[in-house]
């Protein structure tokens, strides 16, 4: 019988998860093993996520991939999971237990510093930024705006952070970037803390036809890449969305080979801008 | 006639109502009016459609608030504030337009918020509740399960409800405002019963209609209102002609009856062997050019059920309905009025009005075709000229012709789902109880004008349950009985006795 | 129309004498259980996957109990799923931030749900503002007060003992080790029974069907049309406010960002279950029947690995296809 | 009432009649402004913000105007949001996928829209689902469609010469280079007028408030109201089309995840415009105006850095207000 492998993400639409996806996918063909992948709608429906990972378990898998948008909501059924002797392998973010057998992650906090450096190395250590985030409550969302926050906060005492709203799409990503620049005409720089909130944050400054603003991003995608390219976009960070997934699914079948797995597969994250964009290990990880 | 004498004067007025004024949007409806009630009398108000009868009563009920004036019960000012207030002071009301909850069942619409509670008022009695409602639809010899839901009765039992959730009040003061629109003759005896029996208890009532001849047997005195002012107290036995001048303010001529011969001309409607269920069963008739056919029979006998089937608004078992002798399809009434039916409801509140559109879009509605510039573009100079000529025709009474449809009187609004069929000019009119809440004067109106429509060729159906007006209008008349046509007479030959007999006639 | 006099069951009564139409209404929910078991045998009829679609109903199933009410009066109510999810967040204020006892906390978080459910009905009946939008300016508002009072942080039960079991602890399956129910489920069906008890046996139903069925007739009978909706729309607050504690006590946790959408699926649940929007027309037994026709669907698509964005374009299909075949029932009777 | 004979002004015409109970809606509108004018002067009041202002009008607003159409005959539209981005992403799949010509993808993309609100109408007159469900289904369908169509990626029209001049260009600006206001905005007014002309001068307006009035009475009529529910469904989806090419436009590219919650804005817009839920009332003026309340609301919050959580807080309880204000207003003359 064929080995199956669900994976419960935190999302399906982003596409940053669809990139998680196409590396699982990709893993899969390579071991042969049948992979499912979904999440649900927002990354607020923990309840909904719940309910995926429960119908998951019911189709009696070999191992499970879970990306938990809240470790401990989930740990009754992980601990059912353990029972029944399935190993689960934490994605994306990780899980306060002991019970996955491995997490393949980026670390958000560091990948959001190193934004912050960024951000402080163009506008020249000082001056106001903003921060267009993608919600209140998600761990990305947490981790990459305070990762920013306080990394400027304890580096930077000269860069103000004057404003930190949260877009959810892009449109409405653009009005806030706009809204940013009436209300705080000295603004320097904005920080999007995922690809629609950078691509808004540039469509927002592009029609309100400033410039001199230092955008830095998150995450790939056409739309960034191209503002990168033409100079909308300061850069980006990229995590390895293609990588998390491959590994993924590699660590569950190594596990269900009996192999040993460190606790934690860093997947990377880079800074990348026009200069480097082609570069070979970088482009691996960029994604349209 | 009643032989009962008028209370004597010495009585103190049960409510007395001076120089009340109110005012709508663009309409002063109450100009200083006077009004007063004694115990023990049935008061009639008269007056032409939108005098103000109802808004008068409306104040009296809690509905309204009055702008100025004053009114008083048992001699002391109050300020009649909700519906619930007027409850309180025992003043209870019978609405021209119904208001039921069409989803409740009659009891529980009767006793809407006097349920009576079991388990110390936590759970309501529903059996104590059948149990009560069937009492009072004894006491009114009415048959009616007090658990049928009220959206599935006719118009008819509707008003019944309504009048039994008005009795069950006890009330001091019973206004009632034109209760017997819907009903027929035997429903009106037994609510005069009742009537009476109230009268002799001591309650005062207001009863307003638009039937002489009940008003004189019921009546004790008449007030007569005329566009929102009081014009005058009389006693009931003022000769009804000298009333109806003060109403209208001049003297009206009765349509008279004159039956053309239309045996010669073209059968314009022609119904065959109609079958729907137990309500139509193996109905046939036909209507020629120039004809008026009256139906007659009781409550329930299924004439509106075969208007309806006629029309296409209800599926048919079986049957077949030929105009100009062309079977037509009927599917819907949108395939009557294209073959050149049409059909006036005797439900305007539900069937016949757009209540939140203005007069001229409903008078414009199923003509609508015709008021279009390349068939898209409104034609609101012809639209707008079209109304005029309607509103002048059946002297509809309204501030504007932009006025909203809701706002204008019960009568008005009749007056208003008449005129749109006039416009759409049919040549087969089926009228289901025309002149349910129209004023003397205007009544005589609308008779000229059926037989005017008639002298034009078309073909004229006429349902209703007033048999004089039956009598009056119909070249012939069919009379129904539980769904089965029972007899046909002709109109010069029929008496209201020949037609309540075949009403009634079981087989 | 089904003759109450000559079928006067239980069922009957507690449905409000539509007993025959919502036996019937079953039709696609056993239409879809027999679907999947026959597809899936192995997957979908096990034990494990029923408890946990009866599990993944409790929520949507309590708060279609609570729109139910509204809807029967013709109102609408937006702000069930966020409403819920402001209950949660209280109940953590209440028994995490301030240590209060759990029984305090349930009672003070269901408390806040009606008191929500109050400002609703007092923004319709005092500030003439129509459902819809008293309904949305309150889901706008308290999702923002969820987002403020936690500082957009989950508060954890961890440290309240047995909070957890309110929803996922079983008492049946302490009794019935063969009937592992959990607690969350029966609290779902009781609050059905005493809602469908509510609805059909009391004042505050009959004027809730009274008020969907024609409320100018309701104010001409003396009734005061005002109080009653703020008392309905204050029981509805109350019962979202069970529902909050289910979830709170499901996720173990008060996750203030979570709830909003819910709403329509309360919504869809309801009219699936035979409840009409335009009021006067409505049972809970419908109501739990619509909201296990959700639930089933959606673990079914699930089980059988169907692609996501097929499974919304085939849940779209089904809910039209749900009403209209209970259209087709109720015209042949 | 106000008088038409006395004021036949074009405004009045436009609305209906009911200018004056419209010009009075403004106020809601004046008073943010001058709120936000006063606290944020030389934020607020700015060439660049007012155009952003405009700008951020356009897409919901074009929606609210489809939206007012199906909410006067008493219906609810809940997938006009998900049917924009459909139609965006059909747009992609015409002229990027197909390489058709712009102005040929533009008449098929708004003809998706114009078949899609059929399709509601169709469900809605012949399978006898009321609306919000039919609507909610199509919501969930249409957003799984464009997810496979998309395969959830973004389509990007950046090859598509011309395409982001719809929205962003500005025709007027090159003529009057002091009045720099996107094609988008024009767009939106140009929608809105001939929304208000459909609405108040043709047979179709005439029908949409019949229905909302009385559908019965229409139907007896002779009517075909069936016919005529699938013409303004139609219709509507058509508009949403437009909005759809707008979104695509500014964007420049279709997302196909986006849209979703949009309808709540929309349907909010068209009620604090002063059209009733339940039917037969309403201007496509006021249905403008309360676009821009909301999206003055949300600007002006976002000017002041007001924090997310509390923006939310506002925006219900100034929607609530708007509402009520409003009421005040038409019932003191
Ligand atoms: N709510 C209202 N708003 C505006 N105008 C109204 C309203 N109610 C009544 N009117 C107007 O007030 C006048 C008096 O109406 P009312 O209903 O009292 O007449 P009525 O004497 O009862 O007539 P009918 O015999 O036709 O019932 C009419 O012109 C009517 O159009
Ligand atoms: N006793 C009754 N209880 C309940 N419904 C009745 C009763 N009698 C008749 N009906 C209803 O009335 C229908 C036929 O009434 P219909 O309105 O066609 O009669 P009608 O002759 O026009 O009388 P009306 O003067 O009341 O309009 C029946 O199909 C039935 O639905
Ligand atoms: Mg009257
Ligand atoms: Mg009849």
């Amino acid at each position: 019988q064929e080995v199956y492998i669900p994976l419960v993400s935190k999302g399906f639409q982003h596409q940053f998860w669809q990139a998680v996806k196409q590396g699982a996918d990709q893993a899969a063909k390579e071991y042969k093993v049948k992979v499912t992948f979904e999440g649900p709608e927002t990354e607020q429906q923990v309840d909904k996520q719940i309910d995926m990972l429960s119908a998951a378990m019911a189709k009696k898998p070999a191992a499970i991939g879970f990306a938990a948008l809240d470790s401990k909501a989930a740990i009754p059924l992980l601990k059912k999971a353990q029972a029944a002797k399935i190993p689960v392998i934490a994605f994306d973010s990780g899980v306060d237990s002991d019970i996955p057998v491995t997490t393949a992650t980026t670390n958000n906090v560091a990948a959001a510093a190193l934004a912050a450096d960024k951000m402080a190395e163009k506008i020249g250590g000082e001056g106001e930024v903003a921060v267009i985030a993608h919600d209140q409550t998600s761990r990305t969302g947490v981790d990459r705006r305070d990762g920013f926050l306080n990394q400027i906060k304890a580096k930077y005492p000269k860069i103000k952070v004057v404003d930190v709203q949260y877009g959810g799409d892009q449109l409405k990503s653009a009005e806030i970037a706009k809204a940013l620049l009436q209300a705080h005409p000295k603004l320097k720089g904005i920080f999007g803390t995922n690809e629609p909130g950078a691509i808004g944050a540039g469509k927002g400054i592009k029609e309100a036809k400033k410039s001199g603003i230092v955008i830095i991003g998150f995450d790939s995608g056409k739309a960034q890449k191209d503002m990168i390219n033409d100079g909308t976009i300061a850069g980006a960070i990229t995590q390895n969305p293609v990588g998390i997934g491959y590994k993924t699914v590699e660590a569950a079948v190594k596990t269900l080979k009996g192999e040993k797995l460190p606790k934690i597969i860093d997947t990377g994250f880079y800074y990348y801008d026009k200069s480097n964009m082609n570069d070979p290990k970088v482009a691996a990880v960029l994604y349209d | 006639m009643d032989p009962t004498s008028p209370p004597g004067r010495s009585v103190a007025p049960l409510i007395s109502v001076q120089n009340l004024s109110k005012s709508f949007p663009g309409v002063k409806a109450l100009d200083r009016v006077q009004f007063d009630l004694r115990p023990g009398e049935v008061h009639a108000l008269m007056g032409e459609n939108g005098a103000g009868k109802s808004t008068l009563m409306k104040i009296l009920a809690g509905v309204y608030r009055k702008d100025s004036g004053e009114v008083l019960l048992d001699g002391q000012p109050v300020e009649i504030e909700s519906p619930a207030h007027a409850q309180s002071l025992a003043i209870g009301i019978i609405h021209q337009e119904l208001h039921l909850m069409g989803h409740l069942t009659a009891a529980q619409n009767i006793f809407l918020g006097r349920e009576p509670r079991k388990l110390g008022g936590l759970l309501l009695d529903d059996e104590q509740l059948n149990r009560d409602a069937q009492v009072l639809f004894d006491r009114m010899n009415l048959a009616l399960a007090p658990t049928t839901v009220v959206g599935q009765l006719t118009v008819a039992r509707q008003q019944m409800v309504e009048i039994a959730k008005a009795l069950s009040h006890k009330s001091r003061v019973l206004i009632m405002d034109e209760p017997t629109a819907a009903l027929n003759n035997a429903e009106i005896e037994e609510l005069f019963r009742i009537i009476r029996q109230l009268r002799s208890e001591g309650v005062g009532i207001v009863y307003i209609s638009h039937k002489m001849d009940e008003i004189q047997r019921i009546a004790d005195r008449i007030t007569v209102m005329r566009d929102g002012t009081y014009v005058a107290t009389v006693p009931a036995t003022t000769p009804m002609a000298e009333v109806i001048a003060m109403m209208v303010g001049r003297t009206l001529d009765q349509a008279d009856k004159h039956i053309p011969d239309t045996s010669a001309s073209e059968v314009l409607l022609d119904v065959r062997g109609l079958n729907r269920g137990r309500a139509i069963r193996d109905v046939s008739f036909t209507v020629r050019r120039g004809e008026i056919l009256g139906f007659a029979g009781l409550m329930g006998a299924g004439r509106t059920e075969v208007a309806r089937a006629v029309f296409g608004a209800d599926p048919i078992d079986s049957g077949e309905v030929r105009v100009r002798g062309e079977p037509i399809r009927l599917r819907s009434p949108q395939d009557a009025v294209r073959a050149g039916i049409g059909y006036l409801s005797e439900d305007r509140k539900h069937f016949g009005l757009a209540t939140g559109m203005d007069v001229e879009s409903n008078i414009t509605l199923p003509s609508l075709r015709r008021w279009l510039r390349w068939g898209v573009f409104l034609n609101q100079p012809a639209i707008r000229a079209i109304g005029q000529q309607m509103v002048a025709k059946l002297r509809i009474k309204t501030p504007s012709l932009t006025q909203t449809a809701r706002l204008l009187s019960g009568g008005n609004q009749q007056k208003v789902v008449i005129a749109k069929w006039l416009v759409q000019d049919c040549e087969v009119l089926i009228f289901d109880e025309p002149t349910r809440g129209i004023d003397v004067g205007a009544k005589s109106e609308i008779y000229k004008l059926l037989n005017e429509l008639a002298a034009q060729g078309r073909a004229i159906v006429v349902i209703s349950s007033e048999l004089p007006e039956v009598l009056l209008l119909s070249h012939r008349i069919v009379v129904m009985c539980e769904g089965c046509i029972t007899g046909e007479v002709p109109g010069d030959a029929a008496t209201q006795e020949s037609l309540m007999a075949l009403a009634t006639r079981r087989d | 129309m089904t003759d109450k006099n000559t079928a006067p069951s239980w069922l009957a009564r507690l449905s409000g004498g539509q007993a025959k139409q919502k036996l019937l209404a079953f039709g696609s929910l056993i239409a879809l259980i027999v679907v999947f078991s026959v597809l899936k045998p192995d997957a979908f009829m096990t034990q494990d996957n029923l408890i946990g679609i009866l599990q993944s109903t409790t929520v949507i199933g309590v708060l279609a109990i609570a729109s139910t009410f509204i809807i029967i009066t013709s109102g609408i109510d937006l702000s069930v799923g966020v409403l819920m999810t402001f209950c949660a967040v209280m109940a953590g204020v209440f028994m995490v931030n301030l240590g209060l006892p759990m029984p305090l906390g349930i009672v003070l978080a269901i408390g806040m749900g009606a008191l929500s459910g109050c400002v609703s009905g007092l923004a319709i009946t005092k500030l003439k503002v129509p459902p819809f939008i008293a309904t949305l300016g309150m889901m706008m508002l308290l999702k923002g007060l969820s987002l403020l009072i936690t500082q957009t942080r989950p508060i954890y039960f961890s440290d309240v003992e047995g909070f957890d079991q309110i929803s996922l602890g079983s008492l049946l399956g302490d009794l019935i080790p063969a009937l592992p129910i959990p607690n969350g489920v029966l609290i779902m069906f009781l609050v059905a029974v005493v809602g469908a008890v509510v609805l059909n046996k009391t004042a505050l139903g009959r004027y809730t069907f009274a008020l969907g069925s024609n409320e100018e007739a309701v104010r001409l009978s003396g009734v005061n049309v005002d109080r009653w909706k703020v008392i309905i729309y204050t029981f509805s607050g109350g019962i979202c406010g069970i529902a909050g504690l289910l979830i709170a006590s499901r996720l173990n946790s008060a996750q203030p960002a979570l709830g909003q959408g819910y709403e329509l699926d309360a919504i869809a649940a309801v009219v699936i279950g035979g409840t009409s929007l335009s009021g006067g027309v409505g049972t809970i037994l419908g109501t739990i029947i619509g909201a296990f026709i959700m639930s089933v669907l959606i673990n079914g698509l699930r089980i059988m690995s169907v692609a996501q964005e097929w499974q919304m374009v085939l849940t779209g299909l089904i809910i039209i296809l749900a009403v209209y075949t209970d259209n087709l029932r109720r015209n042949k009777p």
